[in-house]
């Protein structure tokens, strides 16, 4: 049991671990407190009904602290939020998968009709049974079969099913979006009538693309004329991330600000 | 009076007749010159299948004309029977519709007449799939009185379509309805009726149609041509994805016949890859260290090709951590790549000799939906403190969040991914990384696989082609010659 | 043996395979309805492997409470996030099997008050809500707060790691800081051409690399693609010859 | 030095939160100079020079999950084109966009309604807070304090006295309804309290503005637009014939295709504006802008450059300058600064630490990773 076995670090919580802790709860507590004493904060009734709303702003903000504190260091706060988070992700997967592709794809076309019919002679339902579904039936069984050491390599003829139509499917695909999409956007006349910019433009393109292609080559020595321009191809590629990697930096600051909005205007109401 | 009143007609007739004349020649010019210009008049007008698609459209071609307008339009009507009634299926200026401009059937091979008119018309819009229900279902006599009355309201249209469409058609429909036991046309709105829906389409379209072609500006209509009959039919092949198709048999082509010489000529030189000459090295001080493994793949399902490549190179990676005596830990988001790495890891470790260590723990299901997966990910990388982190597959969002609290932790990290919004991320912040392609060469990088080892071969010879193409064509396209340009379009 | 384990897989991988790379040029209507059926299928398949995955997690936990691993309450927390959301997200159909079983039930009081409470607590007459408000104040909130650590993250990343400590990282340090500065809306004030210059490094060289790296990469998977119908990579069945 | 280069990546943490936390807080008392870059001018002054009445397209490509991206925009444009008084068509090609879309053409319209306003003026905030509650609970009681009476139109920025217009009240009326009335607002020291008495919209659908609504095709579409509107849109998305918008005093009058508008817009979140470019612009000749998400925006720069397009407006930033422009501060007003701000601090981060290790010497090796 690696997992299991390997002894989490323990040791006494530090004078500073445990002032994180203190402050971070009283900043629960106490904006908590704050949020529905002043004049704008939340209600605990709503028109004579208990406030599920406010109730949820506070666990909302609760596991949002808990999250953010990770940034100090792990500890029982965020241990407890990523464990409840982990069993709410799953159990929502699991109520997602039973709605949009067990219920709609296996249970209603097929099994109803085994299960229903005879109950409802004349009832609601109508249409056959779509008797195909029985092969990804059988084959989910087999997937299944992994609970059984001995028989667990059946679950092998799912696999195969499963990646062999990614791998088939994926081919004429990415031909067209990857391979003739992006030939397209390259392959284009050099505007040489259109100003020195447009025809400048044009010919980095055409560079970056061709050097970078070459500094993927696999099969030859990168030296010599293939080594300068595959260098020029790992200049095109730090330029492509750092150029990247800048152009994100924004957005990602955009998502903090709404947490943070969300904390002030929606859990302390200011 | 007899005589005189017959007198009098002839002699009214033929006073009204020269009067009539006599003012239509004097009227004659003015009438010419108020009248509008001549409307278009195509030379030749045929039917046929649509090409491409799924036989579900009849084409109507035609010759372009003089004085094509917009106020003149090409009106096309259809019919199951050559003697009509016909139904308007199609209107459209007589400016519109060109053949060269519907790329949407053809793809590039729009050819030919430049001025040439193309439409596809679906005769599922003109007959319904609706229509045939109601009339199959409403069979038989009401004794509702109001049930009655709609039969009697509708009898023209079901007269009609017994005329077009012939009794056997109404019986096939009737019999697929009563398979479905589907009583009212309402229940094909139904689930699990799609399909009935589909069936009654086949049993329309299961006959020629015959299409007339009229040009109508006003009042004024003028029929162009013949009545042509054409009949919708499932294609086998889409011919606007020829190059895509020809494409993949060069691709293919290289890499197979790469991998069939590799056989006979297993010594190939290949490059080295820093990433992975690293993870013998990660290996290593996680043995030293006594501490575990972490491998991570991406977020993305067991039937995207990244994910494969990361189980490939899960395999190679278990087999080293066997020969190393090292812990490994294996976090998964999707449950079918769950399910493969436990096999693949169970196997790779009964290769290498040692089931005994093989632990199906050590491959586990962390969470089932993106940043659960990082949170918990995250805790284990600061609980567990893995030596080294081996990051394959697509990545999204959590690349940086991963990598960056990876780094925190000291571990060596390896990353590979082929999704370029995150490489940034990964190169910043990992040790090493294997950047697109790279990926997918790592597994035959690890093995030494001559097999594999040859297709890297046939990659570098479709970069070779790529690389001609684009300096070519780009070269051609510069001095005016567009048909390369034209190769490399996608249609759907 | 051999033959099951080993050649029907390989075989089905190859039909598999082979059609379905084959099936984007027919466009038939039943090479069409093969794609919809097939994917449907799919889904399927990953509904039932959930059921693997369940087993996987729950027995890690279960297993760390069992053996009162160091920090085994945690893991209480996720079966009760686990059941919170499958009690809200199923309680539904649960009542709905019971209606069809016993007939229509009153849920406003009694054992059936206590069962189906989370059908309707959270608002009177407002079936489901409970789901809604799970999602609402504990999913999405977590979401969000672990998507914005990115924020932090992008932020020590950047301190970090660009250093011009060899050519190449002065390349990706330098670009990344003129893009960074051209995208901040107060590069506009020192002079235009900074937002501008970020904008032709985004539109060119930017673009020509990522085209090269996905060309590439194209050419990669189809190779991939090509070795798993062939049967040549077989790490997914356990690799072996 | 060295400890420079190796600092705690909390204090790097700390650092970003608190300036964000700050920049939120104080979100109301932070003027951050705008400076508009040329690819919104672009937009801008196009739509800014059109002589009033003329008819322009507005093609909204998006649907609710580019929504916190492009509605902004989208909004702050149409306020721009009402405003100008011209003629507005608006459409779209995203089925998923239909119903979003026409709300948003809706409710901008309703920004231009003559608010007939009694507005109460109070010395205190108490005061005008508690009037406010009266008006919620007993709304016969709080209708007896003595008022006067005003109209304002915040779409035209037009308030008489005894209330100025300024910005504010833009968000303070828009959504509030007849009988209800706005929160306090301070004015030269006085706290008025503005109800709502009457509505009166000054935008007639059909005369000012019409939503052709949705229709499938993408480029042929375009295509067919650009040979006849009439045949390509037979209806509105109301079902009134689109021959009957184009008689005369009508939105459509003296329109039947495409070359006929006097300016595009397109806001999209997909490749709709490069085939409005290629297939609209490009074909039938008439000026056109685009605002779009901020990751499509590069793609978009050649147009620009070949002045295929006026301007460009990218995702929240170009949405920011935008309200700046027309003065209408909304969303983008308020999350870019602080978003600016963490930007500004990851720049001067990035510069510290390489003149850290540039005085550290690179002969040293590197210390944390």
């Amino acid at each position: 049991m690696a997992t299991l076995d390997v002894p989490e670090k323990k040791g006494a919580p530090s004078i500073g671990d445990i002032l994180f802790y203190v402050v971070l709860f009283n900043l629960f507590l106490w904006g908590s407190l704050f949020a529905f004493l002043h004049e704008d904060g939340h209600d605990l009734r709503v028109n004579g009904v208990f406030n599920y709303e406010a109730l949820g702003v506070l666990i909302a903000t609760g596991v949002t602290l808990a999250l953010y504190s990770f940034l100090y260091k792990d500890n029982p706060f965020f241990k407890a939020a990523e464990n409840l988070y982990v069993g709410v992700g799953l159990g929502y997967e699991l109520v997602l998968v039973w709605y949009s592709s067990i219920k709609p794809d296996l249970y209603k076309p097929l099994i109803r009709y085994a299960v229903r019919y005879e109950l409802w002679q004349e009832g609601a339902i109508k249409g056959q049974p779509d008797f195909w579904l029985l092969i990804p039936l059988f084959l989910g069984l087999l997937l299944l079969s992994r609970f059984i050491p001995r028989l667990s390599w059946l679950s092998r003829w799912a696999f195969a099913f499963y990646v062999g139509f990614g791998a088939g499917a994926s081919i004429p695909n990415v031909i067209a979006s990857n391979v003739l999409q992006q030939l397209k956007y390259t392959l284009v006349p050099i505007p040489f009538d259109a100003g020195f910019l447009a025809a400048f433009n044009t010919v980095v393109i055409l560079l970056g693309v061709v050097s970078v292609l070459l500094y993927f080559f696999f099969s030859i020595e990168h030296r010599g004329a293939v080594g300068i321009v595959s260098k020029v191809g790992v200049w095109f590629l730090m330029i492509c991330f750092g150029a990247s990697f800048g152009y994100t930096v924004m957005g990602r600051m955009a998502l903090l600000v709404q947490r943070v909005d969300f904390l002030i205007h929606g859990w302390l109401r200011l | 009076m007899r005589g005189l009143s017959s007198h009098s007609r002839a002699l009214g007739f033929g006073l009204g007749l020269g009067l009539g004349l006599a003012l239509a020649l004097a009227l004659a010019p003015a009438a010419r010159a108020a009248e509008p210009a001549p409307l278009p008049k195509p030379g030749w007008f045929k039917a046929f299948d649509t090409p491409n698609d799924a036989g579900q459209k009849i084409s109507a071609e035609w010759a372009g004309a003089e004085n094509e307008r917009v106020e003149a339009k090409y009106v096309l009507s259809i019919s199951t029977r050559k003697t009509g009634p016909f139904a308007e299926a199609f209107r459209g200026p007589s400016t519109t519709s060109l053949k060269v401009e519907d790329t949407a059937t053809f793809g590039p091979w729009t050819g030919g007449d430049a001025k040439a008119h193309h439409v596809a018309v679906s005769p599922l819009a003109t007959y319904r799939t609706q229509t045939l229900a109601a009339l199959a279902l409403d069979d038989g006599p009401k004794a509702n009185a109001t049930a009655t009355v709609a039969m009697l309201l509708r009898l023209p249209k079901r007269l009609q379509w017994l005329h077009l469409f012939g009794k056997e058609t109404l019986d096939r429909a009737r019999r697929t309805l009563a398979d479905a036991k589907v009583k009212r046309v309402a229940d094909l709105e139904a689930e699990g009726v799609q399909d009935v829906e589909k069936d009654l389409a086949a049993i329309i379209l299961d006959r020629p149609f015959y299409v007339t072609l009229e040009v109508v500006e006003g009042e004024r209509r003028e029929p162009v041509g013949d009545v042509q009959e054409a009949r919708a039919r499932d294609n086998a092949f889409n011919w606007k994805k020829l190059n895509n198709f020809l494409a993949m048999l060069f691709f293919g082509g290289a890499v197979l016949g790469m991998i069939r010489r590799a056989r006979s000529n297993p010594d190939m030189y290949l490059r080295r890859i820093g990433g992975l000459e690293a993870v013998d090295e990660a290996l290593g001080r996680a043995t030293e260290m006594g501490k575990p493994v972490l491998f991570a793949h991406g977020l993305e399902t067991m039937a995207n090709i990244s994910t494969i490549a990361a189980v490939n190179v899960l395999g190679e990676v278990t087999k080293r951590v066997a020969k190393f005596d090292t812990k490994m830990i294996c976090v998964n988001n999707d449950p079918v790549v769950f399910a493969v790495s436990q096999e693949t890891v169970k196997e790779a470790y009964l290769h290498a000799g040692r089931p005994d260590a093989y632990n199906a723990d050590d491959v586990i299901f962390v969470a089932a939906e993106q940043f659960s997966y990082v949170a918990a990910v995250s805790g284990i990388m600061m609980r567990q403190q893995p030596a080294a982190n081996i990051y394959m597959g697509y990545f999204y969002a959590e690349s940086l969040l991963l990598a960056e609290t990876g780094a925190s932790t000291g571990a060596i990290q390896i990353a590979g991914t082929d999704s370029y919004t995150q490489l940034p991320f990964f190169i910043t912040t990992c040790d090493y990384t294997l950047m697109g392609e790279e990926l997918y060469a790592a597994s035959a990088y690890l093995s030494r696989n001559p097999m594999l080892l040859g297709s890297l071969k046939g990659q570098d010879i479709g970069k070779a082609a790529l690389m001609a193409i684009v300096l070519v064509g780009t070269l051609l396209s510069t001095v005016g010659i567009e048909w390369v340009t034209k190769l490399i379009e996608v249609y759907t | 043996m051999q033959f099951f384990k080993r050649t029907i897989p390989i075989a089905i991988a190859l039909i598999t395979g082979a059609w379905f790379a084959v099936q984007y040029y027919v466009p038939a209507g039943w090479s069409e309805t093969s794609l919809t059926k097939a994917s449907t299928w799919l889904k399927i398949l990953a509904g039932f492997a959930f059921a693997l995955g369940l087993y996987s997690l729950c027995h890690m936990h279960l297993l760390r409470i069992r053996r009162r691993v160091p920090g085994w309450g945690y893991s209480l927390l996720v079966y009760v996030g686990l059941l919170t959301a499958l009690y809200f997200g199923m309680i539904g159909e649960v009542r709905k099997v019971f209606e069809i079983a016993v007939g229509p039930i009153d849920t406003s009081k009694g054992i059936a008050w206590l069962v189906f409470a989370g059908w309707h607590a959270f608002e009177p007459g407002g079936e489901g809500k409970g789901y809604v408000w799970l999602y609402d104040h504990v999913y999405n909130p977590a979401q969000a707060t672990m998507f914005s650590i990115l924020a932090f993250m992008i932020a020590s990343a950047a301190y970090r790691t660009f250093r011009a400590r060899t050519w190449e990282a002065a390349v990706l340090l330098v670009a990344a800081g003129l893009v960074m500065f051209g995208r901040v809306p107060l590069s506009g004030l020192v002079s235009d051409f900074f937002p501008s210059f970020a904008d032709w490094i985004m539109a060119n060289p930017q673009m020509a690399a990522k085209r090269g790296i996905l060309l590439g990469v194209s050419l990669g998977s189809i190779a991939t693609s090509l070795r798993i119908i062939f049967g040549i990579e077989r790490a997914y069945l356990g690799g072996g010859d | 030095m060295r400890w420079l280069l190796d600092i705690d990546r909390r204090i790097i943490f700390l650092l970003v939160l608190v300036l964000i936390v700050l920049a939120t807080v104080l979100q109301d008392r932070i003027e951050f100079p705008i400076v508009s870059s040329s690819p919104v001018d672009g937009v801008y002054d196009a739509i800014d020079g059109l002589p009033a009445g003329s008819p322009v397209l507005l093609s909204m490509d998006y649907d609710p999950a580019s929504q916190a991206e492009l509605e902004p925009m989208n909004r702050a444009v149409l306020r721009h084109l009402f405003r100008k008084d011209l003629r507005i068509t608006g459409m779209t090609h995203w089925p998923r966009g239909l119903n979003f879309v026409e709300q948003v053409v809706q409710s901008t319209a309703r920004e231009f309604d003559d608010l007939s306003v009694e507005v109460r003026t109070f010395d205190s905030k108490k005061a005008a807070t508690d009037h406010l509650a009266l008006v919620k609970t007993k709304p016969d009681e709080a209708a007896k304090v003595k008022a006067q009476l005003a109209t304002v139109n915040i779409g035209r920025e037009r308030a008489e006295a005894p209330i100025q217009y300024e910005p504010r009240l833009y968000t303070l009326l828009d959504e509030v309804e007849k009988g209800l009335a706005a929160e306090p607002f301070e004015q030269g020291a006085k706290h008025h309290v503005l109800t709502v008495v009457e509505r009166k919209p000054t935008k007639e659908y059909g005369k000012d503005y019409c939503y052709l609504g949705v229709r499938l095709g993408a480029a042929i579409l375009i295509i067919n637009m650009g040979q006849s509107l009439f045949d390509a849109f037979p209806a509105d998305k109301y079902g009134t014939p689109t021959r009957e918008l184009a008689g005369q005093g009508k939105v459509l009058e003296g329109v039947s295709k495409l070359g006929d508008f006097k300016y595009l817009m397109v806001v999209a979140a997909g490749i709709s504006a490069e085939q409005w470019i290629i297939y609209g612009s490009q074909k039938y000749g008439f000026p056109m802008g685009v605002g779009c998400t901020a990751v499509m925006a590069p793609d978009l720069y050649p147009y620009l450059n070949s002045k295929q397009i006026t301007g460009i407006l990218g995702g929240a930033k170009g949405a920011w300058e935008y309200e700046a422009k027309i003065r209408v501060p909304d969303k983008a007003t308020s999350r870019v600064p602080a978003q600016t701000m963490a930007h500004v601090l990851v720049i001067l981060l990035v510069i510290f630490c390489n003149v850290a290790y540039l005085m550290v010497g690179r002969s040293k090796p590197p210390g944390a990773r």
